[in-house]
């Protein structure tokens, strides 16, 4: 286990850093204690959406790039910053669509250069990409295929359940985080709480978990995904979420959500 | 004009639902509560077992294998149906989720295109649900295309639109021809009403059909089991329908 | 639920039927049923590789091909009846290698007609491959990569521990099972047994679970892996191996076993 | 010759053990208990923490993501060393899993090319390990290549062949040449009869040292910690080694 503020020290400045949706187990805590430490120049890569969290990484100066298939706020509405910020061209957005990132980190798993995909043929997705290729299907021939290459992230950072002293992870269901981890070089997780024991001693558990091989850090943040929620442990606080999608509306606005939430005198995450 | 015994929202969960019926598996989406009920009502009145499967849900979501599986179970062939919006959608079916302007050079920017660049081509019936029905929506041309309507033949595509529905209209697509007709314009609407608000040319029978009001079991299904089923996923969305059940 | 022979009735002569490996909850009682019904022509794919079952299943004559990274009785020694199958050219042997076959499952998974992998360039198991093919990777040049078309079982056949009424079978850490489902046209499964409510209600369970939407039928036959083992529940019974190993070296001991194992007499299973 | 404190067995672990030393990562098949006593011997004395995996083990064994696993992580780089035997090794450390004869016309079967055909190419440091020193394993040139020693510059190849042990010798493999050195011959055994019963040719320095013998603390550790580890993955082999320990 370490403290928050070292976990989020292995996330350098420029750092292509692979999060998971809203819905999925986001490490809001440590989203914030990156903005209190002011880092700069992401390039954030969302498995294979995002909401809140690249929202608040981009209002708040932390982001050059984003690639995703969606960054929005739900049924809030759309993600004001993100929005803005891609209106006025402050931050590279690399259009995509969720299959295609769940197999460009699924080729990085596997350690091939890249994954074929179906679909895309004819979208401006596809004509917006120049980094994919089509080529004729070899086993067949006058059948397209578009071809996908690897994305290695450098960080994936999320948060879950539980985990061990020994670095295992309890993700239950939520198996994209295993192939973002797969894929990315380093993972850093944020967890409710810690247990004792090994997670790998308990068939039942086991299934669920995500090895410490896979893991270079855990910290411990009760209620390390607020607002959003974590599935089995506590809903979303729509309220809050609420209120963020109307203050984030106006540069201002979000500035204040900011000095209320992720402001450097809040060092008690 | 008199009230009908049923909302416009019922009107078209019945009119999604009879394009669901019959189906094995039927996919929507997280914020898509009027699909949802339309998929829950096929399922309640189904002769054999119609899986219903909503994403982001907890309770109506079978997937244990990560966000991947919901592209790999339809690229298997294993959904039939599924419903996909578009900030613009045109004539030829083509769907914009990304934005309005030059590509990159916005001036309006929608949410992205999620899975629709895959899922359009992929499962068989694919309905377009789109409550505005406007000039501003149905455009000539979108102006980015997320996922496109028709495909040449040698792409591989065992799916594609099957209809397009909003708050005025259906629309029946016709995959040959790579365009809409009007199938049916809803209880109240008139044809040229409806043509003044799409912005795309579309084919039309020389006697278009009202879109059938919900029989009073759908109607009884949607305020029952219905609502039932949909408060785990779309809260909001199913006391609105409770509500109306009890006023009428 | 369905008997055992009702289940296996979704068997033909010569399907292609994909089977896991000894460790990973092999259908025997399933087998022993196919045996006696006296199935032919049957085309196996090892996931990746087999033992007991595959070699069974060849010296009973219900074989005509075989897929496989190896078939072995483990350090039993090798299987006798694919071994001498195999020296007799008796069936059709395709040798691969243990990731080609997952990676040939994961592109049917995916629905896509190839998937890339690294390593097997220089080797004989590619040179006996002409349905593998060796493209240079467009994204680089001068970088050979094999490709190897998707394998899309008719049917897959494994055993697990437990399965609600439902369909939804949990299968626990054993994920090779999940992608041999997901790959194949129908999966049937045998379980130690059935439990009461839905295991998809428990998120514990849920995240070890292979959901109804890919099982087209379930079959309750207790200890049905025996005599291999089911992790959890039972070891492999290794004197009753070691006597199969012993027996099976000679055609005439191995109709012996057959008669006292898989006889039709024994229609309790 | 007066016996000496260590079996062959304990000798051989010692020997795979050293060259374990310092790495984070060791896969061991499930069939090979000699490479598992190593792995577990260079855990016990590691400075840092050193991860064992051996396949098929319920309790040395994290993978939680089926078969796959062990190929996509050693494809990641995530796996330091592992072992690999053959029916047939050639003197390229080309390896032969399949069989003999003129493939697919064999006269011998062996079990199948497992996954070496790449995990070869893959881990950084592959460990040839078997125990028969005789000219009918070590040949000239093998029947069948399961998986190749070398490969060209073109083909992606972080992984290959770092040394061949087997019951009587050390050879080191030297990949820029494509070919064995012999390191060390075992105590008690000629360069010349490791030389008769090679089928392949091999370089050797004027003066082959002997392979030193276990030491004391390596022993204690083969004995104790060691053979507990592998009580589960390998019963009989670890009675074996506690029995040694007892005796001696």
């Amino acid at each position: 286990m370490r403290p928050l503020a070292a976990l989020i020290g292995e996330i350098g400045d420029g750092a292509l850093l692979a999060v998971p949706p809203d819905y999925s187990g986001v490490a809001m805590a440590a989203t914030r204690a990156l903005i209190r430490r002011g880092v700069r120049g992401l390039r954030l890569l969302a498995v294979p959406q995002s909401g809140l969290q690249t929202d608040l990484l981009i209002g708040a100066g932390c982001v050059a790039a984003v690639e995703s298939a969606a960054v929005s706020l739900g049924d809030l509405g759309p993600a004001p910053r993100f929005t803005a910020a891609v209106l006025a061209r402050r931050i590279a957005m690399t259009d995509s669509t969720c299959p295609a990132i769940h197999a460009a980190l699924q080729a990085t798993e596997k350690g091939v250069p890249f994954f074929p995909l179906r679909g895309l043929i004819g979208s401006d997705v596809l004509r917006f990409r120049p980094d994919w290729r089509v080529i004729d299907n070899p086993f067949a021939g006058g059948d397209p295929i578009v071809l996908l290459p690897a994305i290695a992230p450098e960080v994936a950072l999320f948060h879950a359940p539980f985990a061990d002293r020994a670095g295992n992870v309890w993700i239950g269901r939520r198996r994209e985080l295993v192939s973002m981890a797969h894929a990315a070089d380093k993972t850093l997780v944020t967890v409710e709480e810690v247990v004792d024991g090994n997670l790998m001693d308990d068939q039942t558990l086991a299934a669920g978990v995500l090895p410490a091989l896979y893991v270079a850090g855990v910290a411990q943040a009760p209620k390390g995904a607020w607002p959003l929620g974590l599935a089995g442990r506590y809903p979303p606080d729509r309220a809050h979420l609420a209120r963020y999608a109307e203050l984030a509306k106006s540069e201002a606005g979000f500035a204040r959500y900011l000095a209320e939430h992720a402001d450097a005198a809040q060092a008690a995450e | 004009m008199s009230e009908p015994g049923w909302s416009k929202a019922e009107l078209l969960v019945a009119v999604l639902a009879r394009m669901l019926d019959g189906l094995g598996h039927v996919a929507v989406g997280a914020a898509s509560p009027i699909p949802g009920a339309a998929a829950f009502l096929a399922q309640a009145r189904a002769a054999r077992a119609m899986r219903v499967t909503v994403l982001g849900s907890e309770s109506h979501n079978d997937f244990t294998d990560g966000g991947r599986e919901l592209f790999d179970c339809a690229a298997q062939g294993r959904i039939d149906a599924f419903f996909l919006g578009g900030g613009q959608i045109d004539g030829q079916a083509n769907l914009n989720l990304v934005g309005c302007g030059d590509y990159p050079d916005l001036t309006v920017r929608f949410p992205g295109s999620y899975g629709s660049a895959y899922l359009y081509f992929l499962i068989p019936r694919v309905i377009l649900f789109r409550e505005e029905h406007s000039a501003r929506v149905l455009v000539p041309k979108v102006d980015f295309i997320s996922a496109p309507g028709v495909s040449p033949p040698e792409v591989y595509r065992p799916g594609g639109p099957h209809a397009l529905v909003t708050s005025k209209a259906v629309f029946a697509f016709e995959r040959e021809r790579g365009g809409f007709r009007l199938a049916s314009v809803h209880p109240g609407i008139g044809v040229d009403e409806v043509t003044a608000q799409t912005g795309f040319a579309f084919e039309r029978p020389a006697q278009v059909p009202t879109t059938p009001a919900p029989e009073a079991e759908t109607l009884a299904l949607i305020r029952g089991p219905v609502g039932a089923a949909l408060a785990e996923v779309y809260p909001r969305f199913a006391a609105t329908l409770r509500r109306h059940g009890e006023a009428s």
